[in-house]
């Protein structure tokens, strides 16, 4: 009997492999991009065969979302074409080669693709499974380890975002409010068609990121992707309509200060549960009822996790876009 | 025992592809995307990991107890937000390599620099 | 009264606070100078003071810091350190005197900091003659090197900082390339580095490995400019004239000669160093390094250079008087060490001298030099007597001795040797004062008549040290008793 | 007090998004000053705990590991600590006058926040005893970097920056592939739990894959010759006093990550069977010392010289990982901590002669033995010690690495060793005479000796070179004690 998972999975991997052959092979930057965002999905696709679809969900919007969207607003600046040098291929090659060699004999004694027992299903992950409804009492076992478990390493990584976010603004600086001048050329906005699909869109994406800001504990979802959504709703809005609108609804300055205060409401969680008598983010203290104290630990660092992302995102996007902005047109062949 | 393993191996190849032009290309972009290539790779490798044949997804659901490992999930979570953030300024650093030396192409820089 | 523990910890300290006086008074010369010259007298009075300890059988131990354990920073008398320092000491004061003279004769630059440097290498010295263990030692030895640098390339020109390079190169490459080692692997073979009578080492250690232990110290020791190791010290030479007078013939070279004798008798012990198979190859390198450095000295036209190599000719009969390994040739090495000083401390006055006064710096300018300052070509040929080890010099002891323990160890070939080169020392060094008093007619009298003599503190430091050379022909019992203890 | 681990990462990673706040020059100096005392004053604290009641654990989030990340404090993490938040303390205090001449006034705050999350990031590592949160503290130090390195001055700061993002991703990304070996073969992450589990499992294929990802990940991080050519780039560039902080703190780090690893999760016997590891770490350990030491030798550029300098260094450190002996893995940590307090003394000298002569090209160090008279005797006397002069601490480095080469029959490399040390003494020397024989040029003569800010810094950093050579008692107990440990013997 054929498994029908399996041959889905054959065939997005073969995709996968067909996808990222090409990217290599290309030298149209533009191609690329556009390719490396179906990578993006095609990985997405798989995530949900393996049955992460937080992770799927994640991936879509980064590998799929933003990470093109960065792409094409830098090539915007550095122009589309390679110039396809190549150096030291030999040496690459054999280096490639030889690495990929030693990780397929470093699978040859991994447990078998799938299997219930291996020891990554069996010890640490059990108890995720079988005590997170109790200890916890929400339905998405990923968010009780990503929020609760292990949620120091989250705050380790709303910390990286916001370090991103702060390397970014110290190599492009933050542009404080509209410029002088007049408004840069003419805007899709302009087109009538996609504004008014656009106006009705927007306040849907808005809605749509607050749904999966706090319905995170139910379905896959959670503070990083409501986060994404929400700066792709701000982020949309600037493409159709020009930056200084964007940035009169979403001034820079503010933003910084959000993607800040997002980190210090993290980690403010676990000062509070420190002086609460517990350890570092322990939400069980937060409350007279551990489960309730952690359904209010982990509400409030999604909330800081989406506030973080939600305003690195977007200035970020400001960050690259203000730049092409100020770039003569002929530059971006 | 080949049918176990196959997944993986297809990802190794797709992390050998993104390694090799993160290594072998000058352009400063194309680096970038490979290297963003190398890491969804490694990514769909923990995911694999995580996967429980006849599993399903981790949302607890009454009456079904055979659930996909939660853990690799939240792993891979953490670790394309890095990845994204990784980008963002790599990105960052190229538009400002950019303004500074006229391209994008490593060989070029190189011989400005070395002016 | 102090006690003999406090004197000796006295002694390293001293020179060490003038330095805040000499830094204090560098803009009054006299002042500076002064401190200089009371410094070094009090010193030479504190030595004394062990001395005297010493011989009533006194023994003054102090111990600092402990860096490790077994690796401690500690002091302790004995008499090759008595007598080290009491040569160092002495020679100081006559040193100061002479630079007073040299130094404001030709009107060097930066003398405050020649005079620092002076001080932090003659506590180093101290250091190091009364130091109890090998690290001790060490320390104040690579101290010693890092101090005579800045003094090495005072003149700030770029020969000075070449020879400067070669200096540092050399004594810090072979100390840190062979000393250190030799240091760490004699701790971790014994666990001790602490100067002991009949050595450290326990009976059964292999002789194949300290045969090696033996190569890697006395190559270590670069100091003790055995050959191929002793480009440093001609190098040294364009240091100011009373840096080489007392550093580079006395203090710094005995320190290397020291420390051969130190490992030799109180790390090894000579019984097992007699029993090493590297020891008389050790031996015939050192008869090599005296007969080629004789020779090349002869081909020196320049003054400094000749008695550079003749100092690097010297310094191998010391260290093949420990490699003798027995108690006449160590006691051989040990008289060596003050006889010499004194006799090539004269030598190097003299150049000195005749550099500052008829601004001559190569021998074959010399000739009838003798008549415009006859006082220095005197003390110049008393000093040289000294060297070849003719009487009435105190140099005939010392290497009567040393000659008497090769014979004792069955070294004919080594006594050949030192006579040899004897004989090629009064074929390279008498020449100077004869000729400088008989220019023979061939060679009529040249160069502006005006020459005169040194000035006044030169000639009272060049008269002492000369007059010294023949007092110890005639009184060397007091030093002989204190060589022939430093066996233990 | 029982929050000491967690406060000692979390009092940094919560001052940077208050830096950001905060954004002024002035005040975000103080702040930062008083966040990385703090740090150092935890960080002794410690120290003194780990000493009196042996390792501390401290459960995040609550949890008991392996299911919640766990910190944890033993005597390697303790001094790591120690060090890294000591020298990060001292540059900051130098810092303020130290940036003007490397970072305009209006970007310093955004360097105050980067340099708060660097420092975090690398004392989660430290801090951590969960294998995947090393991996996101990492990235916060990484990141962190990259930026800190980018803001130099020079527009190859911003290449230099690129090129060790690119390195640093796949370094980065190596670890990952690595611990995910490690878990789909334990399960955990859980340090501990990886180290009780491994021995278990009978997959020697995979774990030795597991081990050369992760020790590759580490060694480009480390800069371990030959994956070391990041470096000279990135810290001739960044900012002086970014060099001083990254100098002395992030490479040692990885050089504590891969110890970490390679003892405390694989054991210390682990892989010699099977991989020559120690004899290639000391081939790559000895090959590194040379061949930096030779390229240092001949560099115009004074940070570029003491940059391979760093390389050689690590070599030092790597080979005494090699011996595969207490004493080599003491010499390691000892040199670590040593490294540490030399280099951070020698850059925060050349950020003082970049302050006044705005420069550290050779020719910018003409004739300031006379001009700035305190800050070249920090340079003396911290190439002193990176040449292993007696009574500095490089001086103590030294001879336990040679000790440990000698205890363990290894001859060749005691002497090779210690002819490197050689090989420092040419490329010291060649500054000293540069300073101290030349007369001041145009470029320099108007040079002042560096503000007092500064100088302290530098100074404290020296008199530590000095006083950690003399009063080894510190630094030789707790590194022989961690050692020990490490092997596999009772502390």
């Amino acid at each position: 009997m054929i498994d029908f998972a399996f041959v889905v999975d054959i065939v997005v991997l073969a995709l996968l492999l067909v996808t990222a052959v090409a990217i290599a092979r290309m030298k149209d930057l533009f191609a690329i991009v556009m390719l490396s965002g179906i990578y993006g999905l095609l990985s997405a696709a798989f995530f949900v065969s393996l049955d992460a679809v937080d992770v799927a969900f994640t991936e879509a919007a980064v590998g799929a979302g933003i990470s093109p969207l960065l792409f094409l607003s830098v090539l915007k600046l550095t122009g589309r074409y390679e110039n396809g040098s190549h150096s030291h291929a030999i040496f690459a090659l054999v280096l490639v080669v030889v690495t990929g060699l030693a990780l397929v004999v470093g699978t040859l004694d991994m447990p078998a693709f799938g299997d219930p027992d291996s020891p990554a299903s069996s010890h640490v992950a059990v108890r995720y499974l079988e005590e997170s409804g109790r200890e916890i009492d929400i339905p998405n076992v990923v968010t009780s380890v990503l929020a609760s478990y292990r949620g120091y390493d989250t705050f380790g990584e709303a910390v990286v975002i916001f370090t991103a976010a702060v390397g970014v603004l110290s190599l492009l600086g933050l542009l404080s409010g509209p410029r002088e001048g007049g408004e840069s050329p003419v805007r899709m906005g302009d087109h009538l068609v996609l504004r008014l699909v656009s106006e009705m869109l927007i306040p849907l994406i808005l809605l749509f990121a607050l749904y999966v800001q706090f319905h995170g504990e139910y379905g896959p979802g959670g503070g990083f992707q409501a986060g994404v959504i929400f700066a792709a709703a701000i982020i949309l809005h600037s493409m159709l309509f020009g930056l200084q609108p964007a940035q009169r609804v979403a001034r820079p300055p503010v933003l910084r200060a959000l993607a800040a205060l997002g980190v210090l409401v993290y980690g403010s969680v676990g000062v509070v549960s420190m002086l609460s008598g517990g350890t570092f983010l322990d939400y069980s203290v937060l409350s007279e009822d551990p489960v309730s104290g952690q359904h209010l630990g982990i509400i409030v660092i999604e909330l800081g996790v989406g506030v973080t992302v939600a305003s690195t995102m977007i200035l970020i996007f400001f960050a690259f876009t203000s730049r092409s902005d100020a770039a003569h047109p002929e530059t971006s062949r | 025992m080949i049918l176990d393993l196959y997944n993986y191996w297809v990802v190794i190849a797709l992390m050998m592809v993104g390694f090799y032009s993160v290594i072998v290309r000058g352009n400063l972009i194309k680096k970038l995307i490979g290297l963003n290539i190398f890491q969804t790779s490694v990514f769909i490798f923990y995911i694999s990991v995580g996967k429980v044949d006849g599993g399903t997804a981790p949302i607890l659901v009454d009456g079904v107890t055979l659930y996909s490992n939660p853990l690799p999930h939240v792993l891979i979570l953490t670790a394309i937000v890095v990845g994204i953030a990784t980008l963002a300024l790599a990105l960052a650093l190229v538009v400002r390599i950019k303004d500074a030396y006229g391209t994008v192409e490593e060989e070029e820089i190189r011989e400005i620099d070395e002016q | 009264m102090m006690g003999a523990q406090q004197v000796l910890q006295w002694v390293v300290l001293l020179p060490a606070m003038a330095i805040p006086l000499l830094l204090l008074a560098r803009h009054y010369p006299n002042i500076r100078e002064g401190v200089s010259l009371l410094a070094s007298i009090t010193l030479f009075a504190l030595v004394t003071m062990l001395y005297r300890d010493f011989t009533a059988g006194g023994s003054a131990e102090a111990v600092w810091i402990a860096i490790m354990p077994g690796l401690e920073i500690s002091f302790r008398v004995d008499a090759l350190g008595v007598l080290f320092a009491l040569v160092a000491s002495f020679l100081w004061i006559v040193t100061t005197l002479y630079a007073i003279g040299y130094m404001r004769a030709h009107a060097e630059d930066n003398q405050t900091r020649f005079y620092v440097f002076f001080a932090v290498s003659i506590a180093s010295v101290m250091a190091i003659a009364f130091s109890a263990n090998l690290f001790t030692l060490f320390i104040f030895y690579e101290m010693l090197t890092l101090a005579t640098y800045p003094l090495v390339t005072h003149a700030g020109t770029a020969k000075a900082r070449a020879g400067g390079r070669t200096y540092l190169t050399i004594l810090v490459g072979t100390s840190i390339v062979f000393f250190l080692p030799a240091i760490i692997a004699t701790y971790a073979i014994s666990g001790s580095l602490t100067f002991t009578p009949g050595g450290v080492f326990a009976a059964d250690t292999s002789p194949v490995l300290l045969g090696a232990l033996l190569v890697l110290f006395i190559f270590g020791i670069g100091k003790a400019a055995i050959m191929p190791f002793h480009r440093w010290l001609p190098a040294a030479m364009v240091a100011p004239t009373p840096v080489s007078s007392l550093l580079h013939a006395v203090a710094v070279v005995k320190a290397g000669v020291f420390s051969v004798i130190k490992v030799g008798a109180l790390i090894f012990g000579l019984d097992t160093l007699a029993g090493l198979w590297s020891t008389d190859l050790l031996l015939y390198l050192c008869a090599f390094t005296v007969i080629v450095a004789s020779l090349v000295a002869m081909r020196q036209d320049n003054l400094k250079a000749r008695l550079a190599y003749s100092t690097v000719s010297q310094l191998s009969y010391m260290t093949a008087g420990v490699l003798l390994a027995t108690s006449t040739g160590l006691l051989g090495s040990s008289m060596h060490i003050a006889m010499h000083a004194l006799g090539k401390i004269t030598l190097f006055f003299c150049a000195g001298a005749i550099l500052v006064a008829a601004h001559k710096s190569d021998i074959s300018q010399m000739r009838g030099l003798g008549r415009q300052m006859p006082f220095t070509m005197m003390a110049f040929f008393v000093g040289s007597l000294s060297i070849i080890g003719l009487p009435p010099t105190g140099g005939t002891w010392s290497k009567w001795y040393l000659i008497t323990g090769s014979l004792e160890a069955d070294q004919l070939a080594l006594v050949i040797v030192l006579m040899l080169s004897s004989l090629l020392n009064i074929a390279y060094l008498l020449p100077i004062p004869l000729r400088a008093f008989f220019p023979g007619e061939a060679h009529p009298v040249e160069g502006p008549v005006g020459i005169r003599e040194a000035p006044l503190p030169s000639l009272i430091a060049i008269g002492i040290t000369s007059l010294m050379c023949l007092l110890l022909f005639l009184f060397p019992q007091r030093l002989y008793d204190l060589a022939s203890a430093v066996g233990g | 007090m029982v929050h000491l681990p967690v406060l000692q990462v979390v009092i940094p990673l919560m001052a940077a998004p208050a830096l950001l706040l905060l954004n002024r020059p002035w005040q975000s100096w103080l702040l930062t000053c008083l966040v990385t005392i703090t740090a150092f004053a935890i960080s002794v604290s410690l120290l003194g705990t780990v000493y009196s009641t042996g390792t501390i654990s401290y459960e995040l989030g609550g949890w008991e590991p392996p299911w919640g990340i766990e910190y944890r404090i033993d005597l390697l993490s303790a001094y790591v600590l120690l060090i890294v938040s000591g020298v990060a303390a001292l540059v900051a205090v130098a810092s303020r006058q130290g940036l003007d001449a490397d970072v305009a006034t209006d970007k310093q705050p955004t360097l105050y926040v980067l340099y708060c999350l660097c420092l975090a990031g690398l004392l989660g590592i430290v801090a951590t005893g969960d294998l995947f949160n090393v991996f996101v503290f990492l990235e916060i130090s990484s990141l962190s970097t990259y930026a800190l390195i980018a803001m130099g001055p020079h527009r190859r700061a911003l290449w230099a920056s690129y090129q060790y993002l690119v390195v640093g991703t796949i370094g980065a990304t190596f670890l990952l592939i690595g611990i995910g070996f490690i878990y789909s073969l334990t399960g955990t992450l859980n340090m501990q739990d990886i180290a009780a589990r491994l021995p278990l499992v009978d997959a020697d294929r995979t774990v030795h894959t597991a081990f050369a990802f992760i020790v590759v990940g580490v060694c480009l991080k480390l800069a371990l010759f030959p994956l070391h050519f990041w470096l000279p780039n990135a810290y001739t560039y960044a900012p002086s006093i970014v060099t001083a902080f990254l100098a002395a703190t992030s490479t040692k780090v990885a050089v504590y990550l891969l110890i970490r690893l390679h003892y405390s999760i694989f054991g210390a016997n682990f892989a010699l069977d099977v991989l020559p590891l120690n004899l290639l770490f000391l081939i790559l350990g000895l090959a590194g010392v040379f061949a930096a030491s030779l390229v240092a030798v001949q560099q115009p550029n004074v940070k570029r010289l003491f940059a391979y300098s760093s390389i050689a260094q690590i070599g030092y450190m790597i080979v005494g990982l090699g011996l595969g002996t207490v004493i080599g893995l003491q010499a390691t940590l000892l040199h670590l901590f040593n490294h540490a307090l030399m280099k951070g003394a020698l850059f925060l000298a050349i950020a003082g002669v970049v302050y006044r002569v705005g420069g550290s090209d050779l020719a910018h160090f003409a004739g300031l033995g006379r001009l700035m008279p305190w800050t070249m005797a920090a340079i003396v006397i911290g190439g002193l010690s990176l040449i292993g002069v007696p009574l500095t601490v490089g001086f103590i480095s030294k001879w336990y690495l040679v000790l440990g080469a000698i205890e363990a029959g290894l001859w060749p490399v005691a002497g090779l060793v210690l002819i490197a040390s050689v090989l420092a003494l040419f490329y010291v020397w060649r500054i000293v005479e540069v300073a101290y024989f030349e007369s001041p040029t145009a470029l320099t003569e108007s040079a002042r000796e560096a503000p007092l800010g500064m100088l302290l810094a530098t100074w404290v950093l020296v008199g530590a070179n000095i006083y950690f050579g003399i009063d080894t008692e510190l630094t030789r107990q707790t590194s022989e004690l961690a050692a020990q440990h490490l092997m596999g013997g009772q502390p």
